[in-house]
């Protein structure tokens, strides 16, 4: 909190220059970046295009295991987007101060994150051309979908989920871009004074504004709650060994959580050296950040302990089974790096020396990440393969194509990401300002 | 392996199905006058030992050659699929007159006790298929019948290796302690009355009939696949490609049944098709139809009669008596799926060799 | 005949003090101008801080509850499929149905509410709105009679407004 | 007035020993273990609020922080009250008489109630680490002792709390599977371990709204909480409603939605069978659909008593909660077993948790004046609050303060 003080702005003008300033003309490193990221977008893309033509047959998938990495990525980006939302909506409930310089690049990054999640269950269509007849909209078929399956659960909660990550976005950003149109000019000024919708800051619409913005907030924590939750749904109401599990809506929030911080920490670190935010986005802000991992860190390996604990427990043979091979079997490697990566890698946060140093920080970020998309391949794949009737066994590896579309969702994300920082103010102006004000600074 | 009418390359496969030593061939394959599709598959053994003299030799070769087999393991695990009795306790259980427990189909069978849902009715019939494991010999004409019956698609042996095999009635085989103690379990569709697959489907393409069918609907599948990780048999199958039957083959096709697109999900219909057209034969003579008018591919073809099919809401049908047997049983049953496919446990002598 | 002043302060404070400077001379506030939530001076100029932004809030999240869970028994009555032996229509997955319907129409009357009663979108500037406002520039705009309106630029100054202006009324550029 | 809880306790004494005398010991014994787990869900809960709002950095709640930590009273008293369900585990446990198959270790009472008598003993006594330091820092603060001390005590509750915080999580699911769960030893719920401690969080922070209600009058305390703390009070109550609500459904849903006979067989004795099911009703709506409307209502949570009042019928629904969680399994019956007996009992752990707590507020400040957190908040130290929080370890979710 030291250096918070030390080389924080101290007016409005400086706050707002320090962040407007991030979005000064970007140089060519930027251009080649974004340009990269656009043909790993299209490469996967075209992947897509070239599996809708040949069938799904092109993906690594099969009997036993009918949703192979697909929906690890589907699983693992709704885990991402979920930290957004929690530091943006939850810690603003809970008036946790720390939240305010990096909820904005938060924010984005849930949007982001389920705008490309929301991606993934339509990449795994066998018949995507036909997407829609999950939608409930009066058809001359006279046929509506059922609203008892877990995917129209899903479609619901995520279609949901990405009209108010969004909005809350974008109203947060109001204000924001009302500043930036009021500093250019041109082309410019007309563009951000449309998105400003012409917005004031009179008393009036401050009045309505804030009181709105808290209720945004109130709707968002028990959304971002459900979501996670209808998404462990999707595996936990079915009757699968390993997935049949009352534990798997709070273990998945915890562990979106956990993954999503963990993304913050590896998007955040170099975008404040990149765009020049170190005074906002502190140290301490990054600590916390790892903080909240360690707690996150330890409900997973709860849920770890909890699940084995209860399927020898329960006396159940297929249970048992489907956990000991878990960690015996064909995807025993995956398994141990999705333990060591996401419980024992953020107890390192124990120590004040690596949570509090920027390498550490960002190196652990990664370790977790990585072994959070690997927990999510563990329970899909790991429970598919080794069900109820051993001649139905099998094992499952991804093929090109799985991995292509893959890589270009990582594209677009970073594509989103590079474009979200130098377009839109990466750290909420007017709440920073705020900040001031409230501490009687100003 | 060498002959005296010539020698041939062949993998071997080591298998615990054969005693230790012997390694067993069969003969009648590689085919040389059945078209383009038949050519160059497998070997005639027959060419090996030509005119009586039946003598070979064997050369090892370090080559490997992946297996098309779809065995996802020779063992239970003890998991107790496919069930073995004493005959001795059988024949005890018979004369007792001991009614084997099971979870039929059928609205009695919901239990207010453990079953969270209320029970529901069919319209006169109630489906099922009883299945003998003493009887199955394990010869898969079941398998092949009802791949000619249902249009089900050949896809070769490159799919069947990524583990894409497409059949809808299969021959599970698992070894027990004793090494040449083989149980077959023909596995199918069960038309459960609880089945699994149908609730998580958003569009409804599986469907329950009011016959307690549990129907495809291949034109609503949008292939989610969610149907198939939720049936705890494995027994449905999905469409990795659209795959085609080059032409004369499609003079094959059962014009009675669809081809499937690629991209949805296909399984075991009972012969639905069998079904309504024996309904459309007793049209206008007022009456329901009688046991052993509807008969599935599959139960059609068995040699041994291992497989009966007929209405279980009739209590004098072949089926509804035999799910009295005491060797009936349910695989998976305490899932509660309800499953509408009953087993008689194969007959053993053996006291220690039982399951479950 | 009313005359407008516009005050412009460089902090909220100043502004706060000034509002009942000028009331006690008999202005009245229009509006305040602010680039951060100003709501903790409404009380001042006689408006309550909470908005009903809370009944549109609270009436959307009423209706989605109602449609949501409402069309999905409809569409189970229409045909009644029972799938996995379930109850149709079935009351415990509809939970689910009901909450995300629930939040998804609470959160958009939320938001149309608020844009309606901000006035958003706006199309056209005000006219006493200056670019600095967005910044690090409070304003306040307020009416007064005309024979006051020196005293009150004056009190204006003295509560610490870095600029006063005269705005034309629309009697006058009429 | 001191006899009074006396009284109670001799008369739950009384009650229960007539019970396990009479003809059905396993009845006494069951609404024994009702209250047991409903009071150890308070007290451990109450002591682990106090362990989270050091760690989140939470200003406002420390004038909540004493009547939080007084629970640590009664807790060698829960100690002594699980030994002494040893004596009744023959009455209660199915396992006991008839083992079962590949549980015998796990299930097996001495192993069982050693495992737990350690996990409520080193809960007992962290919280007891606790609570010496921060009512010691207190102490020193007002007979102006050394500063440096009193700040030293803040540093260890700052370590001790997390502690607290990983044992409540872990022991509460062992005491959750140990003492309820077994009671059906069929029967899993893979989260039922986190719902009974997410449910001992919300009784906690019920009878903490109960406790503020009682006492935010009293000289000493008066003023201090006051009219935003209920609020926030409220709110969070609010919150673990939807909490304990959403760990319900989880578990609910799952077990619905499969219908696999060994998991449904233990709800549908509860929520669809006679004469349970109206049990199970009224629980729904006492421990979650009454104080979710009415918590929704800002003016509510802002009125002490309203507050207190609504708190009190969370109590009296996660009382029955406990309720339907441990007798459903305990001895076949047609009616439930709710009578004077059981209200002697609940009388007699009601009386032990007041004199506890009356025994330990008779002996300390009231207020938390050597917290740092409390100055921050009631601004009784001198400078910039900022300042005092630059020096705290943990500043996770602080209090921002306005205005």
């Amino acid at each position: 909190m030291k250096d918070w003080q030390a080389s924080t702005p101290k007016s409005y003008s400086e706050v707002q220059e320090v962040i407007l300033g991030a979005l000064s003309p970007p140089g060519r490193s930027y251009w080649g970046a974004v340009i990269l990221c656009l043909f790993g977008l299209l490469y996967g893309a075209s992947c897509w295009a070239y599996q809708i033509l040949t069938g799904m047959g092109v993906a690594g998938i099969n009997h036993p295991v009918n949703w192979g990495i697909y929906l690890v990525n589907f699983v693992f980006w709704v885990g991402i987007a979920h930290s957004g939302t929690l530091i943006s909506a939850i810690l603003y409930l809970l008036r946790a101060r720390w939240r305010t310089s990096i909820a904005r690049a938060a924010e984005a990054m849930t949007v982001f994150a389920v705008m490309i999640a929301g991606l993934f269950p339509f990449i795994h269509l066998g018949r995507v051309w036909i997407f829609y007849w999950i939608i409930p909209y009066p058809n001359q078929r006279d046929l509506w979908p059922n609203f008892q399956s877990p995917l129209v659960f899903d479609f619901l909660a995520i279609s949901t989920y990405l009209t108010v990550s969004s909005m809350f976005w974008y109203m947060g950003m109001l204000p924001d871009l009302a500043a930036l149109r009021d500093q250019s000019t041109g082309l410019k000024r007309r563009i951000y004074g449309i998105f400003s919708l012409g917005w004031q800051g009179t008393h009036i619409q401050w009045r309505h504004y804030g009181t709105a913005y808290l209720l945004f907030a109130a709707f968002a924590t028990p959304l971002v709650i459900s979501v996670h939750s209808v998404v462990s749904w999707d595996f936990a109401l079915s009757i699968v060994p390993g997935w049949h599990s009352t534990i798997f809506a709070p273990y998945f929030v915890a562990g979106a959580i956990h993954s999503g911080l963990a993304m913050v920490l590896t998007l955040l670190i170099p975008m404040r050296g990149l765009l020049g935010l170190q005074p906002l986005i502190n140290v301490g802000t990054l600590e916390s950040i790892a903080k909240t991992m360690v707690l996150t860190g330890l409900i997973v390996g709860y849920s770890y302990g909890v699940e084995y604990f209860m399927a020898w427990y329960s006396g159940n043979m297929f249970e048992w089974d489907t956990f000991i091979w878990r960690a015996f079997g064909h995807y025993a490697p995956q398994f141990w790096v999705m333990v060591v990566c996401n419980v024992a890698g953020p107890l390192l946060f124990l120590i004040k020396a690596i949570r509090t140093n920027l390498i550490w920080l960002f190196a652990v970020g990664i370790i977790v990440n990585i072994g959070m998309w690997y927990e999510r391949f563990v329970i899909i794949v790991g429970s598919m393969s080794h069900e109820y009737v051993p001649h139905a066994w099998g094992v499952y590896s991804p093929s090109w194509v799985e991995l292509s579309i893959m890589l270009g969702s990582f594209s677009m994300f970073l594509f989103l990401f590079l474009l979200f920082c130098k377009f839109v103010p990466p750290v909420s102006v007017f709440e920073m300002k705020e900040h001031l004000w409230t501490h009687g600074k100003v | 392996m060498k002959g005296f009418g010539g020698e041939a390359e062949i993998p071997a496969y080591v298998t615990p199905l054969t005693i230790p030593g012997v390694l067993s061939m069969p003969l009648g394959q590689g085919h040389t006058s059945f078209g383009r599709f038949a050519k160059g598959c497998g070997v005639n053994g027959w060419k090996l030992c030509s005119r009586g003299a039946n003598h070979v030799s064997i050369q090892p070769r370090a080559l490997k050659v992946k297996f098309a087999n779809t065995d996802g393991s020779l063992s239970q695990h003890g998991r107790g699929l496919a069930q073995g009795m004493d005959l001795g306790e059988y024949r005890e259980a018979k004369s007792k007159g001991q009614l084997p427990k099971l979870r039929l189909p059928l609205p009695e069978a919901y239990d207010p006790k453990e079953d969270f849902y209320p029970p529901h009715k069919h319209n006169l019939y109630r489906w099922a298929m009883v299945v003998d494991l003493d009887r199955c010999i394990g010869c898969g004409a079941c398998v092949i019948a009802c791949n000619a019956e249902n249009n089900v698609a050949i896809v070769g042996r490159e799919l069947v290796l990524q583990g894409r095999e497409m059949q809808w009635i299969r021959i599970e085989r698992y070894l027990e302690d004793h090494p040449l103690k083989v149980r077959f379990l023909p596995m199918l569709c069960q038309h459960c009355d609880a089945a699994p697959c149908e609730s998580v489907c958003p569009v409804y393409a599986p469907h329950h009939s009011a016959e307690g069918l549990n129907n495809q609907v291949y034109n609503r599948c949008i292939g989610t696949r969610f149907c198939s990780q939720n049936c705890p048999y494995k027994v449905r199958r999905f469409n990795w490609f659209t795959f085609t039957r080059p032409k004369p083959l499609h003079l094959q096709l059962n014009p009675d049944v669809t081809v499937r697109q690629k991209g949805v999900m296909e399984k075991c219909s009972f012969c639905v098709q069998r079904i309504v057209e024996a309904k459309n034969r007793i049209r206008g003579e007022r009456r329901t139809l009688r046991d052993g008018e509807v008969i599935p591919a599959c139960v059609q073809t068995c040699p041994t009669e291992a497989l009966v099919f007929g209405n279980l809401m009739d209590p004098e049908s072949r089926v509804a008596r035999l799910s009295r047997d005491p060797r009936a049983y349910q695989v998976l049953g305490h899932l509660n799926t309800k499953p509408a496919v009953i087993y008689l446990r194969r007959l053993e002598t053996r006291r220690e060799a039982m399951a479950p | 005949m009313k005359e407008r002043l516009l005050g412009i302060f460089t902090s909220l404070g100043q502004l706060e003090e000034a509002i009942p400077l000028i009331q006690r001379k008999g202005a009245k506030v229009r509006t305040v101008y602010s680039p951060i939530d100003c709501r903790e001076i409404l009380e001042k100029i006689g408006v309550r801080k909470t908005s009903p932004v809370r009944f549109a809030t609270l009436l959307g999240g009423l209706a989605g509850l109602s449609l949501g869970v409402g069309f999905a028994i409809y569409t189970f009555l229409e045909w009644k499929f029972v799938t996995s032996g379930k109850p149709t229509p079935p009351a415990v997955p509809l939970v689910v149905v009901g909450f995300e319907m629930t939040i998804l129409f609470g959160f958009l009357s939320t938001l149309l509410c608020m844009l309606f009663l901000c006035g958003l979108p706006r199309l056209r500037g005000s006219q006493g709105y200056d670019p600095r406002f967005s910044k690090d520039r409070f304003g306040l705009l307020l009416e007064c009679d005309r024979a006051q309106r020196e005293e009150i630029e004056i009190s204006l100054e003295q509560a610490g407004a870095e600029e006063v202006r005269v705005l034309r009324t629309r009697e006058t550029s009429q | 007035m001191k006899l009074l809880p006396l009284a109670g306790i001799v008369l739950g004494a009384a009650s229960f020993l007539l019970g396990i005398r009479g003809e059905d010991p396993s009845r006494a014994w069951g609404s024994y273990l009702v209250n047991l787990v409903f009071w150890m869900g308070i007290c451990m809960g109450s002591v682990t609020w106090v362990a989270i709002m050091n760690m989140t950095n939470a200003s406002w709640g420390r004038p909540l922080k004493r009547l939080a930590e007084a629970q640590v009273a009664t807790m060698p008293f829960l100690w002594i009250l699980v030994a002494l369900l040893y004596a009744g585990h023959r009455s209660l446990y199915i396992w006991s008489t008839h083992p079962v198959h590949g549980k015998e270790r796990w299930l097996e009472a001495d192993f069982l109630f050693g495992r737990d008598l350690l996990v409520i003993g080193a809960m007992t006594l962290v919280s007891y680490f606790l609570v010496h330091q921060s009512v010691r820092a207190d102490e020193e603060k007002l007979l102006g002792g050394d500063e440096t001390s009193v700040r030293l005590r803040w540093r260890r509750q700052i370590l001790l709390s997390p502690v607290l915080g990983i044992l409540y999580g872990v022991g509460m699911s062992v005491l959750a599977w140990d003492l309820i769960m077994s009671l059906d030893p069929h029967w899993v719920s893979t989260l039922f371990g986190g719902y009974y401690f997410m449910g001992g969080l919300y009784s906690a922070l019920a009878w903490l709204a109960v406790l503020s209600f009682l006492f935010h009058r009293r000289e000493g305390i008066q003023g201090k909480i006051d009219g935003s703390v209920f609020h926030d009070l409220g709110k969070l109550l609010f919150a673990f409603c939807l909490v304990t609500g959403d760990f319900f459904y989880s578990q609910f849903l799952v077990i619905w939605y499969g219908n696999i006979p060994e998991e449904t067989k233990y709800v549908i004795l509860r929520v669809k069978t006679e004469p349970w099911n109206s049990v199970a009703w009224v629980v729904l709506a006492g421990a979650f659909g009454i104080p979710f409307v009415a918590l929704l209502s800002r003016k509510l949570k802002m009125s002490p008593p309203l507050l207190g009042a609504t708190a009190l019928v969370v109590l009296g629904g996660m009382w029955l909660e406990r309720f339907l969680l441990v007798v459903p399994s305990v001895g076949a019956r047609g009616q439930i077993p709710l009578g004077w007996a059981e209200v002697g009992v609940a009388v007699g752990f009601l009386s032990l948790e007041i004199m506890c707590f009356g025994w330990f507020m008779e002996r300390v400040p009231w207020l938390p004046v050597g917290d740092p957190l409390f100055e921050k908040r009631w601004g009784s130290l001198s400078g910039d609050p900022l300042e005092v929080s630059g020096h705290l370890p943990g500043s996770n979710k602080g209090g921002k303060v306005r205005g």
